[in-house]
């Protein structure tokens, strides 16, 4: 009864693994899938090898996670063990990329195509970063731009992933349609953000500022699939906070196809996959659902 | 998951030189811990690096480059931020334990001095590099001889196991040392808990950067410390690691 | 030892009530003053006597609070008996006022400033209505032509309160600075966000979005704050999940020179003004901090 | 501030017509309350307003708007939202007890039923309306006499606190009422305790609206059970109220 689809992919369930997390080598996503996800998607890769900010990258406080950790990567010319390795995977496999230029998307997604990943994720809107990718995302025109050349490009889906941090979400989501996207993800991390240690009266990230995820953000994340929803026919990836099957039930009704799972790995361990599809599954049944099509976006009747 | 995972400002009380090159730093904070976890110790505006607490208030660092080498250079009243603890520490099921620290990885097993289950064996390159060995009763060797016998820390607990008195071989020092005393103790058929290192970013099991190769274990989280059963699995173990980009480098 | 000033004015500590935030009336204005407050805002008032939205209007989740409350006033004009209680009031009280249109806000302006408050606050970020608010506070000149004419109406200080949900905060700053600005306040409700009820797989709030406060935005007010601080040069009120004296420290490092509180009366009660106090003191006197202009921007350094 | 502070959808099991105004909905979820608490109701799509539990798992409205409308015309397995418990309940430190319902307002009354300390007086305005009389052992009258005594609630209570027999006067019922009965409370200096009523938004004591002259008194948090020290200091009780709008206007 969970068994979903996000433009034609099949997902034996709607938890997905988002990018970032955990998505750092084969091994640990593996275990990821042992665990019970219905996808996966990789750490965005970029165009070069880069170190990323220093620590900290990654710290909680009380409401969720803030996060910089600057787009690490081994570059996209460095991971053929790893994708060997990926074959292996019974899942769908979602590649996520990012660029500093339309063109280092495109030459970066058509290379990727090409290891036939089950769609490519189009990070537009990581906040880490001074040069790359936030601005994609903040303007319908450059969004929908990035989208329909690396369409040209692909034979694999396309799925851009948005900021919540723009006043125009609807307009950039209507670009990303026009322009040919598969479906789309919703949301990347919110803020940015900042916490200040006071003993030492100094910003703790090394980047000073970071993205926000987890618990807090939740509220936003429904805001904007619900937006989304009314904006686009393509399916939606929604995220954002989803810790247990309330969320992912919360988020669905919003408009999503699947759902994102990351943060909640930090309060539920690996086990938050498995541990959201039963409470979701139960929760139908509680309340007659026999399916996920059904959910999808209730709560715009 | 702690109350609070993020770096929290707190007071050096006190630095001591332990060795040329390893310096023990003690702090304000006290942490309730299982010998063998550890702490991100946060120096603001450089970086943040894990740590083995030493004891319930202090660090025991090892200068290998800069962010140690500014920890060096710290000084009393001075403030660095701490988190954790994390990990699992070390188990210590069984009881007849013999523990090997090879270089500045005795730090993480020094909380363990006061146990009596322990018979303990102490290495380092030379005499000045051998770590606390003023404070216990230690079997002691040297790389060069300069103190106690001079061979490799894995010739003494060879021969030590050979008795049959052991049933556990706790141990933290470089992973080449580790991996040898692993072959050692597999031999003898004895269980082993070592202290592994692998590059870390949240110390708390999301970003995924520590775990290694094929089962995806994580050292931050499901480790440090990796029992036989475990390590048998870590096909990088001794082998390779990954570096902050998350490319895999040789060791 | 928690004295400050904002805009010349002087208060016996930085703890200021948020606009909307129990500011209906001048009783419980007079109770909050009781309590500790070092000043008081008034609920933003509007050009004609609004109902604003049907509840739920205020609800609470995990991390925050959302509120949709639709700036109910009862009209500028409706409030001679409010004001002639409010001048029992021993602490500065600073009047909030919205408008539809900046000839609205300059028409609300002139006629409040009669009444003699400390300040105006120019509410030009509430997200809560589709036609007032939120989009003066969008865009760097619609915000400096709201504050240059109603300067040029009002003889007593003026300070906009900037939305943290635009990309150009600080550019938003800047134009309120340049316009004349005595103070800026930040940050209003963040998002907004939506609840959706599972059960009835409904939005929970009426007017389906709100903006979220408390806990969950601490993070984000921080670097708005720290951002502001940086680009202009007249004083900040900085606010945004402010519940205890380690947050208000932490808020006043990033460049505030005093605190809102608002929904920490949630979690604590009306005694979170003198609470806060408390405990800024307390961790004044620890860190060696004689005044809190020792704080203000110290994470700068 | 409760666990969870927003309305979560639950199913309505039962509807009695108590009188021909008054519907009591029973729903699944079951309160942990004192009497005299209320919550927030939530009809999805309408309005949210205050009711006081008539039981752990009911309340009992009368219908005098949209929102009370629209619960009337709800069917069993219907959901509505709720929140609460939220508000003071009755502290009941007092032992001899004189209970006073007006109206629908013995809603908040009938918890107490089973309280064998309290002596019941209830009234309304004609036999119809009379709610849960024939639950218990009550006084009753009617203002047209078409049950009970022919007299307002006020003539009774005086006449039983004349026995000097009492301590302490609950009640909740219309705000002209609860005027005058205080009156006869202090005239035989007797202790009270009102179920009042603002109109409300948070129901949590954020957003002021419930807040009353010249205390600030907020009905929300702080009531909405007021003791005769509370009321004495209202000015505002029984003389006027603040709309949705803030504004005030007079009983
Ligand atoms: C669980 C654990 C416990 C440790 N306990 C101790 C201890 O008690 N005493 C001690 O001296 N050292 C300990 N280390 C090693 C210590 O973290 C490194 O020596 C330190 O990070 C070096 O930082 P640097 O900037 O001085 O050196 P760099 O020049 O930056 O690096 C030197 C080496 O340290 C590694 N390193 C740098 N940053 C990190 C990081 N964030 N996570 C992991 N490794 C990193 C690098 O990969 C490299 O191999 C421990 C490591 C781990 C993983
Ligand atoms: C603490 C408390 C307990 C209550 N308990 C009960 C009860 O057990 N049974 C019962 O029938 N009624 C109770 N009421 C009254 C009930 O809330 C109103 O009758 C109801 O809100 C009317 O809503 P409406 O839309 O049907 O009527 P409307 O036509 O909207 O209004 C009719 C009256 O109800 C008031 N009202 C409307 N909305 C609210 C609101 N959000 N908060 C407060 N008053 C409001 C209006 O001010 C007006 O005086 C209680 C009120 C309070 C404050
Ligand atoms: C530590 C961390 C690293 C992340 N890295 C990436 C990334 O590389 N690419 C990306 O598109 N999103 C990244 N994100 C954002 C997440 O994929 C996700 O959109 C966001 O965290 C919201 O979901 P959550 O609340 O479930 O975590 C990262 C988030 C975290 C917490
Ligand atoms: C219930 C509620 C009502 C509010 N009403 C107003 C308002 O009328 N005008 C305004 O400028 N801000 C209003 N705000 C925003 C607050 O003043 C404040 O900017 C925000 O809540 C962040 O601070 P906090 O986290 O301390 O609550 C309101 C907030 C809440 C929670
Ligand atoms: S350091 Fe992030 S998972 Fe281990
Ligand atoms: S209803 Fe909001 S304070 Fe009482």
């Amino acid at each position: 009864m969970l068994k979903t689809k996000l433009a034609g992919i099949k997902l034996k369930n709607p938890t997905v693994l988002c990018s970032g997390i955990l998505g750092t080598s084969a091994a640990i996503l593996k275990r990821v899938e042992r665990n019970g996800a219905g996808a996966l998607t990789l750490k965005s890769i970029g165009p070069q090898p880069r170190e990323g900010h220093n620590n900290p990258t990654v710290i909680a406080y009380e409401s969720g996670l803030l996060n910089a950790v600057g787009l690490s990567t081994p570059g996209y010319k460095n991971m053929e063990e790893e994708w060997k390795e990926l074959q292996d995977i019974k899942i769908p496999v979602i590649a996520s990329i990012y660029g500093g230029s339309i063109e280092e998307f495109v030459e970066i997604a058509e290379f990727v195509a090409e290891k036939k990943p089950s769609m490519i994720e189009l990070n537009i809107s990581c906040p880490n970063t001074k040069k790359h990718g936030q601005l994609f995302g903040f303007e319908p025109d450059v969004a929908g731009e990035v989208v329909s050349k690396v369409k040209a490009v692909s034979k694999v889906p396309i799925m851009p992933k948005l900021t919540p941090n723009t006043p125009k979400l609807k307009e950039v989501a209507k670009a990303c349609e026009d322009a040919g996207a598969d479906a789309i993800a919703a949301i990347n991390t919110v803020g940015p953000g900042m916490i200040i240690d006071i003993e030492t009266a100094k910003p703790i990230l090394h980047f000073k500022t970071g993205g926000l995820s987890g618990p807090a953000i939740r509220p936003i994340a429904v805001r904007c699939v619900y937006d989304i929803y009314e904006t686009v026919n393509i399916p939606i990836l929604g995220m954002g906070g989803i810790t247990n099957g309330k969320d992912a039930m919360e988020v669905l009704m919003a408009g999503a196809n699947a759902v994102g799972i990351g943060s909640a790995t930090y309060y539920r361990g690996i086990e938050a996959f498995s541990l959201v599809s039963q409470e979701l599954e139960t929760l139908m049944k509680e309340q007659g659902y026999t399916n996920i099509k059904e959910i999808t976006g209730t709560a715009h009747e | 998951m702690n109350e609070q995972d993020y770096p929290q400002g707190t007071k050096i009380i006190e630095i001591k030189q332990e060795t040329p090159t390893v310096k023990t730093v003690v702090f304000q904070r006290e942490f309730n811990f299982k010998p063998g976890q550890f702490v991100m110790v946060w120096v603001p505006g450089l970086d943040e690096v894990p740590m083995s607490l030493s004891s319930k208030n202090s660090i025991t660092i090892k200068d290998v480059g800069e962010t140690t080498h500014a920890l060096h250079a710290m000084k009393p009243s001075d403030k660095i931020g701490l988190r954790g603890p994390y990990g699992n520490g070390f188990s210590l099921k069984e009881k007849n334990i013999l523990a090997v620290g090879g270089g500045f990885g005795t730090a993480p097993l020094k909380p363990l001095f006061k146990n009596t289950n322990i018979k303990w064996i102490i290495g380092a390159r030379n005499k000045e590099e051998l770590l606390f060995t003023e404070e216990i009763d230690t079997l002691i060797c040297t790389d060069d001889g300069s103190k106690g016998e001079k061979a490799f820390v894995t010739v003494l607990a060879d021969r030590e196991l050979a008795t049959g008195k052991y049933d556990l071989v706790i141990s933290c020092g470089p992973e080449i040392m580790l991996k040898n005393l692993f072959k050692v103790c597999e031999q003898h058929n004895i269980n082993a808990e070592f202290s592994l290192e692998r590059y870390m970013k949240c110390g708390f099991g999301i970003c995924g950067h520590c775990a290694m190769d094929p089962t995806g274990w994580m050292v931050c989280k499901d480790g440090p410390v990796a029992n036989s059963k475990i390590l048998r699995e870590l096909k990088e173990f001794g082998e390779y690691t990954r570096d902050k980009k998350g490319e895999v480098t040789s060791l």
